[in-house]
């Protein structure tokens, strides 16, 4: 940290600012969603920006590698979301250093060196479909849940919130089986036949991402077992929308994916103008069923 | 009796074979004792038991009279038994002295550490001794099948073994170096070692042992005093029946049509401008020294390595053969002198084997193979080269040297081939086979087959060839026919070759370094 | 190759005792019947009829791949990139038909074919280029990987799954069931019936025709095969195309099973397939191999994994459990080989 | 084993003629300054300090884990474990560290031996039950990803990262920069010396010690290794567990620059030093193979990856010029090795 500081965003005079968008995630739709809302925001705002992420939420160390090479292009600011924010500090402090705004998304980073970040509080939302759960099997029985990932962020947090939950406020309802398919469909959907097989009196199953629930819809239909289990879901994603549509799905937590991927630019364009920007924007998460898909306010935050 | 080693009663059984039936051997201080046998008769098995690389189904080994169990290689170093393997069994990509000290590297320091100076060294001393020019710091796969032979017997000679076991060692070696190493045969027997010498070179055992044993199918059949007992003898005692080598009978005059022409052939610098005809019906020898580019020539015309130029004429034709597949089509057949490594899927049977050059023949629509035929040619040649196998589903690798040479002939016969280079093809085959491959090429050639027959054995291809042409370094020095050949004009024209040991008469060089 | 003869050398003594191949099979088919007894036993679950079914249902993908495995590993070669083709032909086919909207028939075709030229570009920068299949297919593993996701980004402008919406027959093609529709108490998946076919299929070439044949001579001896005017170089080019072709099949019954094709699927299923390949005692150095033992071996992963799931084991103990089967498994096909 | 030698036989008549080592070794680093170059043209932020500093430490860990299995190929073995090893020794070091509270040497020690035990196993699996190297390592890579799963589960009851949050020191072993702290324009972090540090380690053994020559040997011939009296089991039993000793190393080095053991990391991290190891020249059927070239093969991948990355091309275009580059480099090296 002994070096000069360069101007932000040290790129020559007329040149559009660089903002690189360090995701998660990119092959999943809800990351695509995300880099939506990034070009759209980057489009809106005149800014170039790149986003990426690692292959799986597992690649820690693959990202931080993104984030230094982010950092070796001088950027304007960067958007970033951490998948260990404990372990991206130091690279983030060298950020700092050289004067560039960092804005957290999707899920924030444990220090104070982001100047905002734009996220959704995972906890709460699975939180909310534990209690939407109990609601719809009423308040007792055995229900399963189908995680992406046992050591990502967002998996740990959508399990907890869940997880928790139930433990704390639904004595009467048990958690059979906790289990991670990788968001990779099939093997989500062998996972959750199995689980079905294994727990006859399954009352309901909780998919914590895309590709957990569509395997989990997959089991269901393919187990003949439509409208037998109550399944609660995570994200959207055509199927999931028609699922939900017909009733298959009860409904399903959406976050706002293009929010969050717009407002995170958004907010690094205002720090490189020295705009002031809330310290946390709250992208929110919404609870969707076949009553309110259509609604104007959830409608566009299903990605197809 | 001061027996050194005596092994009785040993047994050892492969699937489907019996190798050893209470096979018996015995070996005293200060002899060379000859082993022979036809192929398969199981002699390597039974040096193998006894160097540790085999474990004997029963039966005893005495060792210096103690019986002794020797359940691995390094068991039988620490006796003091060492051996040169009928396959060589070197590592390609060490250098030569490293290769000769594998195993028993002198340490430095920490014990871990090598100290290839030292190695190099010691390599270099043993190699004066042996009064062979070879540099210890090349690499291996760098050197002739000679040279990587010489380093095998010196790696065997380095362990200063009271046991040393050479199963075929001269089969790649020129005369002079087999004059040399019997010069170290005999120096090691003064000193008291005890020789165990394999090979199917009747002629040497006189030179070389003072007793021969024999064995036949897994048995020891007898021993006899090597100065005294007659060859013919031997050889009846190999095979069980008295045969006579028969008279060279120089077969009859080939048709004057050329069926083959080479012109002009250059590959690097180890074919040089080689040009030669062969005629229908012909057997055209090709003679020299190791490494004088005969198999080069032979891989060259048949398409497995790339040439630099040079044209080939089939029937008159020019042909382009980039390919095996293209002489073959052109009706080339190659056996090449490495069968298992060039001649044989050893994990598929004696039928698929036989058959794996004309697959294309025995399609139905869609390309499904007609098995009913494929059977029945297998069966056919099975006969008609009377290949030792209990099945035409017994696997190749099960069988022996001579039998897998059949097996090789039997595909390029059922593939139609009417050109046939056979590379040594009796190299390592018993007395017994080879007349049989000797019958088979006459036979061939009658029925107006042309055969290019390399071979290092002088009196096979003076007793086998039409013509012959002899090469060294790469080049044709001469040819002969079969009326003006002897070993002699041969051999003038052969020798042209540095040889890999300092003969007696070879001036300064390396002096005799050995001091008992 | 030297330990692989020495080795064959000291097992042979016995393989006179035990001749029959149709005793070698059953006793592989063992360690599937132990595992199946195994977890009938300790769960109520596990033998029943949806259950077996599903378990069928599950080596389907595995299987299918596996068995094009085979033969490339009968020629002692690899293939790494069989999962990301997979995708990569559930990609095309998708777009063909849900894009395009080619028919069904033409749209599988192009999902085989995708997996074919696949194959091909394996098959010929192994044999002409002479890069060693290992890395050869696992840069044909990142390129596919790659270009799956290619698509739909240059389709759609960005990366997505593309689904069956408009052609629900595409999915009955393995959800349906044919059997099923003849006897109701037996609802098993085509998808199943597709790759018993297939097998057979494999095994047919294999065993009968001339493709076969020269997979096993060149696994057995390449350069034997070369000097026997075989044309080696075009041989195995066909080799890793059929390969390919099975991974194009794989790819069309994942997207129907599916109802979509997922860009992001497929990394790992390659050392699932050869797994299955060798635990059904194909061997890795090539040259021995069979369709049967192969579908044995992909029978008992997901039997495996169907039952320790079933079992409630915790997903980490799993894959270690699994690892170590892996191991025992191909332990007792050598002990058994060692014993003939 | 037949074409290798086929072919060193026909390669051999040109060899003399382009004999130099040096020559070789240049060539082969050519295809690196080739990259180097050309992202230097094309991109402004391509060769600065910091960007280049980036470069060496982000190929520390593939690096590191590239050495072990380089001993392992040379063998004409293969490792498929070292991925998930490497994540196996990092829990293991932070749960020594922040869990136990051991000092932070010992922690290292512990992380150091679960790699070498790990390799250990693999070694005896392979050289006792003569299980093929693919198989016990790709059961060996099951189960150590369980393993380290299993670890936090059963500490904390649930699968997370451990974090070293008492100890910062620790992390500054790998981040912390010695050179930095005497040229102060210089900060490459320490990570870079402990990979070359581990090469020329390994590169000592691999040419002046018994263990490198008869890593040589057996790869070059193991039967006639084994017939020269050499204990060709207990070496290959060493070489293996020497290999799980980098991975160990590496998990060290990962656990220290993320400050955390990541329980589930390291899936596919074994293709990547694989492909290093390749593209350095390491013939995948033993015998030959050296350090310094793994090291060149290891810096291009992540010359490639980082090049690829600050060019802005989109990310699926990366893997499939990836997948292009590595069999592009594999032939270079076959095609110098051919001129020669
Ligand atoms: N590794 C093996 N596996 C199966 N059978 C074998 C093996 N080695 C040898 N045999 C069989 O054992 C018998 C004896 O073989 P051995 O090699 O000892 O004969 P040999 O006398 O050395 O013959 P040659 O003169 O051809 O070298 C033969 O029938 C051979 O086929
Ligand atoms: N295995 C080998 N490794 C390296 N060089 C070889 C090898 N075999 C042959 N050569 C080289 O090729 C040249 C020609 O050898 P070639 O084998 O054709 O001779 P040959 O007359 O057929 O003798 P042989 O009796 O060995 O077959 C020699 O100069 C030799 O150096
Ligand atoms: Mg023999
Ligand atoms: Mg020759």
């Amino acid at each position: 940290a002994q070096q000069a500081t360069p101007a932000p965003g040290g790129q020559q005079q007329g040149a559009k600012p660089y903002i690189p968008v360090i995701s998660k995630g990119f092959q999943h739709q809800f990351w695509q969603a995300v880099k939506q809302g990034a070009e759209q925001a980057a489009k809106d705002y005149n800014v170039d920006i790149t986003f990426e992420g690692p292959e799986t939420e597992a690649q820690v160390d693959k990202q931080i590698e993104m984030l230094q090479a982010a950092l070796a292009k001088n950027p304007a600011a960067i958007c970033f979301a951490a998948l260990d924010s404990k372990a991206a500090i130091p690279l983030l402090e060298q950020a700092k250093a050289k004067n560039i705004p960092v804005v957290g998304f999707d899920s924030g980073v444990d220090s104070d060196i982001p100047i905002a970040t734009a996220a959704t509080d995972n906890v709460a939302a699975a939180a909310y479909a534990a209690d939407k759960m109990a609601e719809l099997i009423g308040g007792s029985g055995k229900v399963a849940v189908l995680v992406h990932d046992q050591t990502s962020r967002t998996g740990i947090d959508r399990r907890d919130g869940f997880v928790n939950r139930i433990k704390e406020k639904y004595p009467n309802i048990e958690i059979v089986s906790v289990e991670y398919g990788g968001g990779d469909h099939l093997k989500s959907t062998e996972i959750a036949k199995a689980v079905i097989q294994a727990n006859p009196d399954l009352k309901g199953y909780f998919g914590a991402n895309e590709g957990s629930i569509i395997g989990v819809l997959n089991a269901v239909k393919e187990l003949g077992m439509e409208g037998k289990l109550v399944v609660i879901g995570y994200d959207a994603g055509k199927q999931q929308k028609e699922a939900v549509r017909s009733g298959v799905e009860a409904g399903a937590i959406t976050q706002n994916p293009i929010g969050i991927g717009y407002k995170c630019v958004e907010a690094a364009v205002k720090a490189i103008r020295g705009e002031s920007v809330p310290k946390v924007i709250d992208t929110g998460f919404y609870w969707y069923d076949k009553t309110n898909m259509d609604d104007p306010k959830i409608a566009p935050l299903l990605y197809d | 009796m001061n027996d050194l080693v005596l092994m009785e009663g040993i047994n050892k059984a492969f699937p489907g074979v019996q190798a050893l039936n209470q096979a018996h051997f015995d070996l005293r201080a200060g002899e060379v004792h000859a082993l022979v046998g036809e192929n398969g008769a199981g002699k390597s098995t039974l040096m193998k038991i006894l160097a540790g690389v085999y474990s004997k189904d029963s039966g005893r080994i005495v060792y210096r009279g103690k019986e002794v169990e020797i359940p691995n290689p390094r068991a039988a170093q620490d006796l003091g038994i060492s051996m040169i393997h009928q396959e060589l069994n070197l590592m390609p990509h060490l250098t030569v002295a490293q290769n000769v000290f594998i195993g028993r590297e002198p340490r430095r320091g920490l014990s871990f550490l090598l100290d290839d100076d030292k190695i190099n060294a010691q390599t270099q001393t043993l190699f004066d001794a042996m009064h062979l020019r070879l540099d210890p710091r090349v690499r291996v796969a760098d050197l002739t099948i000679a040279k990587q032979q010489m380093v095998e017997i010196a790696k065997a000679l380095s362990f200063q073994a009271q046991v040393l076991i050479m199963d075929e060692p001269t089969a790649a070696l020129t005369e002079a170096e087999i004059e040399e190493l019997f010069r170290i045969i005999r120096q090691l027997r003064d000193r008291g070692v005890g020789i165990v010498y394999i090979s199917h070179r009747l002629e040497e055992l006189k030179q070389i042992a003072d007793r021969i044993t024999v064995m036949r199918d897994g048995r020891y059949v007898g021993t006899e005093d090597a100065r005294t007992v007659p060859i013919e003898r031997i050889i009846s005692m190999m095979v069980g029946r008295t045969i006579y080598e028969s008279k060279p009978e120089l077969p009859e005059r080939p048709s004057q049509e050329v069926v083959l022409e080479v012109r002009g052939l250059n590959r690097g610098n180890v074919i040089k401008d080689v040009s030669f005809q062969l005629r229908k019906g012909e057997i055209l020898g090709f003679a020299g020294l190791m490494g004088a580019g005969r198999t080069e020539v032979a891989r060259a015309i048949f398409g497995a390595d790339p040439i630099d130029s040079g044209e080939i004429y089939v029937h008159g034709k020019k042909v382009e053969i980039r390919h095996p597949r293209d002489a073959v089509r052109h009706g080339i057949g190659y056996l090449s002198e490495d069968r298992k490594r060039f001649g044989l899927a050893l994990s598929m049977d004696v039928e698929s084997n036989i058959v794996l050059a004309s697959f294309e023949k025995f399609l139905r629509p869609l390309g499904v193979v007609n098995t009913a035929r494929t059977r029945e040619t297998g069966q056919h040649y099975v006969e008609a080269l009377a290949i030792k196998t209990p099945s035409l589903q017994q696997r190749v690798k099960n069988l022996s040297g001579g039998t897998q040479q059949k097996v090789v002939v039997g595909k390029w016969l059922t593939a139609n081939t009417d050109i046939l280079i056979f590379d040594e093809p009796t190299r390592g085959i018993d007395v017994g086979a080879k007349s049989e491959i000797y019958h088979l090429l006459n036979d061939l050639a009658r029925q107006g087959k042309s055969i290019i027959m390399i071979s290092s054995e002088l009196p096979e291809i003076l007793r086998m060839s039409h013509r012959i042409i002899v090469m060294c370094e790469g080049r044709i020095t001469g040819e002969l026919t079969a009326a003006e050949a002897t070993q002699e004009r041969i051999m003038t024209y052969a020798t042209q070759r540095r040889v890999l040991v300092d003969t007696g008469e070879a001036e300064g060089g390396v002096s005799s370094a050995q001091e008992g | 190759m030297a330990t692989r003869e020495a080795s064959a050398t000291t097992r042979l003594s016995a393989r006179t005792l035990f001749r029959s191949e149709a005793a070698q099979k059953l006793l592989a088919f063992g360690a599937l019947i132990v595992i199946f007894i195994f977890f009938s036993v300790v769960s109520p679950f596990f033998l029943t009829r949806d259950n077996v079914i599903g378990i069928l249902l599950a080596t389907a993908v595995n299987g299918i791949l596996a068995l094009g495995v085979t033969f490339v590993i009968i020629t002692a070669g690899i293939d790494l990139s069989v999962g990301t083709v997979m995708t990569l032909s559930a990609m095309t086919t998708a777009v063909a038909i849900a894009v395009w909207g080619l028919p069904i028939p033409l749209g599988i075709l192009v999902g085989l074919l995708t997996g074919g030229v696949a194959g091909l570009v394996n098959g010929l920068v192994i044999s002409r280029m002479k890069i060693p299949p290992f890395v050869a297919t696992l840069g044909m593993m990142m390129m596919a990987r790659g270009l799956a996701l290619v698509i739909p980004a240059a389709l759609f402008g960005s990366v997505k799954p593309v689904y069956f919406t408009d052609t629900p027959v595409f999915n009955q093609i393995t959800m349906g069931s044919v059997i099923g529709s003849v006897i109701p108490a037996l609802p098993v998946p085509n998808a199943v019936l597709i790759l018993f076919g297939a097998a057979l299929i494999a095994s047919f070439i294999l065993t009968k025709t001339i493709l076969g044949r020269y997979a096993v001579a060149i696994g057995s001896n390449e350069e034997a095969t070369r000097l026997s005017g075989v044309n080696v170089a075009n041989w195995k080019t066909a080799i890793y195309a059929l390969c390919g072709l099975f991974s194009g099949l794989a790819g069309v019954v994942i997207a129907s099973r599916l109802n979509s094709a997922q860009p992001g699927l497929g990394a790992g299923y390659e050392l699932d397939a050869i797994a299955a390949v060798v635990i059904g005692g194909t061997s890795l150095s090539g040259g021995e191999g069979t369709i049967l033992g192969t579908l044995i071996g992909a029978f008992l992963m997901s039997t495996l994994t169907n039952g320790l799931r079933i079992l409630g084991v915790p997903q980490e103990w799993q894959m270690v459990v699994t690892g170590a089967i892996v191991i025992l498994a191909v332990y007792l096909d050598i002990l058994r080989r060692r014993a003939r």
